[in-house]
């Protein structure tokens, strides 16, 4: 399967990638995909999105899910 | 109900007249709340030369989207104006604009408000400031510390 | 701290860029809460034609006074506006502006919402209302049921 | 004692005068200078001012001051 795996602002750059993705049969929720696309531990305030909708880390994957880690926003 | 990103600086003022003269039926609203967010030059002691907004190309737009829509749901409004820039800004630029139209002004200080803090504690965007120290990620410091 | 008694119909967001830009330096304010009350063509199941205005010259201005120096001691605020018309007015007619600039948020919120409550329940003004049915003096429906 | 006495609005049209003065030692406190000015009960919603400020009915009146009666207030 091909999961689309995006990091922003702070992630993007401790991660030092903003788009990738894995195609493998390698990882069945969104924390087995971090742990896949990168060498790093999540940051504990890691926020995670599900084909642009806010998950929990143990949310499911699936064939042409992008996911997206970031941390806390700071907008407005 | 419209949800706009910015990628150049925008005269909130205009936007919300422009909205309101496209959108609203003249008579039909006795109530317009506003709150407009503007870049200021110190942050935590520290001067702000200038800020990049990052933000995440459709979740962003699909997240302030469903927020409009809840908040018409829940309060009695006619219309709401969300706008937010991106991109390279510069201090007393204007970030954000949250504006809400309603019959009764209750509703429209409710959802106005209701609007600004989700978008404050849940939109995905990031501010990096350049300071005299150096460029920065700003950090979130909770609702209601932050313009 | 501004108060101004209008007699002609005045352009709010106008009002409030002018405003802005006389008073407040750039990079100061983080956030700006505005509300607007505006003229609206019907009113309990009437259509409403035009609307008369009328205020207590000298008390009206001195208790808006009042309480935008009372918001400024509460809050942290850096400064206010309230314009609000009298005389003759017709439906879409802004009646009443209410800004408040604040490094922060929620005290730009609170002081403007503020504000409006103290203006509509003690603010010696009063509307005539001219319907299909004839001038009517429109009558205190309480907090919140009025724009 | 000379006191100035206004209504406004709905009083205003009710008692069919704006301004006047009252020109007598014949009222000490607020319900005293309506009793004296008009010829109607003072309607139970009626706010009063003593110089341009919120007062009570038994609010107690001086030479020069300025008094005024109106309904309850509509604005905003």
């Amino acid at each position: 399967m091909t999961i689309t795996v995006k990091f922003f602002a702070s992630l993007r750059e401790q991660v030092g990638m903003a788009d990738l993705h894995i195609d493998c049969e390698c990882a069945d929720t969104v924390a087995e995909v971090w742990q896949t696309a990168t060498d790093l531990a999540m940051p504990a305030n890691t926020l995670m999105a599900v084909n642009q909708e806010y998950v929990e880390a143990d949310h499911p994957v699936r064939d042409g899910d992008e996911v997206a880690f970031f941390p806390p926003v700071t907008g407005g | 109900m419209v949800v706009r990103i910015l990628t150049e600086p925008f005269d909130p003022w205009q936007t919300v007249q422009a909205h309101q003269r496209a959108h609203l039926a003249p008579g039909s609203y006795g109530a317009t709340a506003l709150f407009v967010g503007t870049m200021r030059d110190f942050n935590q002691g520290d001067t702000v030369q200038a800020m990049t907004l990052e933000h995440y190309p459709g979740m962003t737009e699909r997240f302030l989207e469903q927020i409009s829509r809840q908040a018409a749901e829940r309060w009695d409004i006619l219309d709401s104006l969300i706008c937010h820039r991106v991109g390279p800004l510069n201090p007393d630029d204007p970030i954000v604009l949250v504006a809400v139209w309603s019959a009764h002004r209750a509703d429209a200080f409710d959802a106005s408000r209701w609007l600004m803090e989700e978008l404050k504690s849940r939109a995905p965007f990031w501010k990096k400031e350049v300071t005299t120290e150096g460029e920065r990620w700003v950090e979130n410091e909770g609702s209601g510390t932050r313009n």
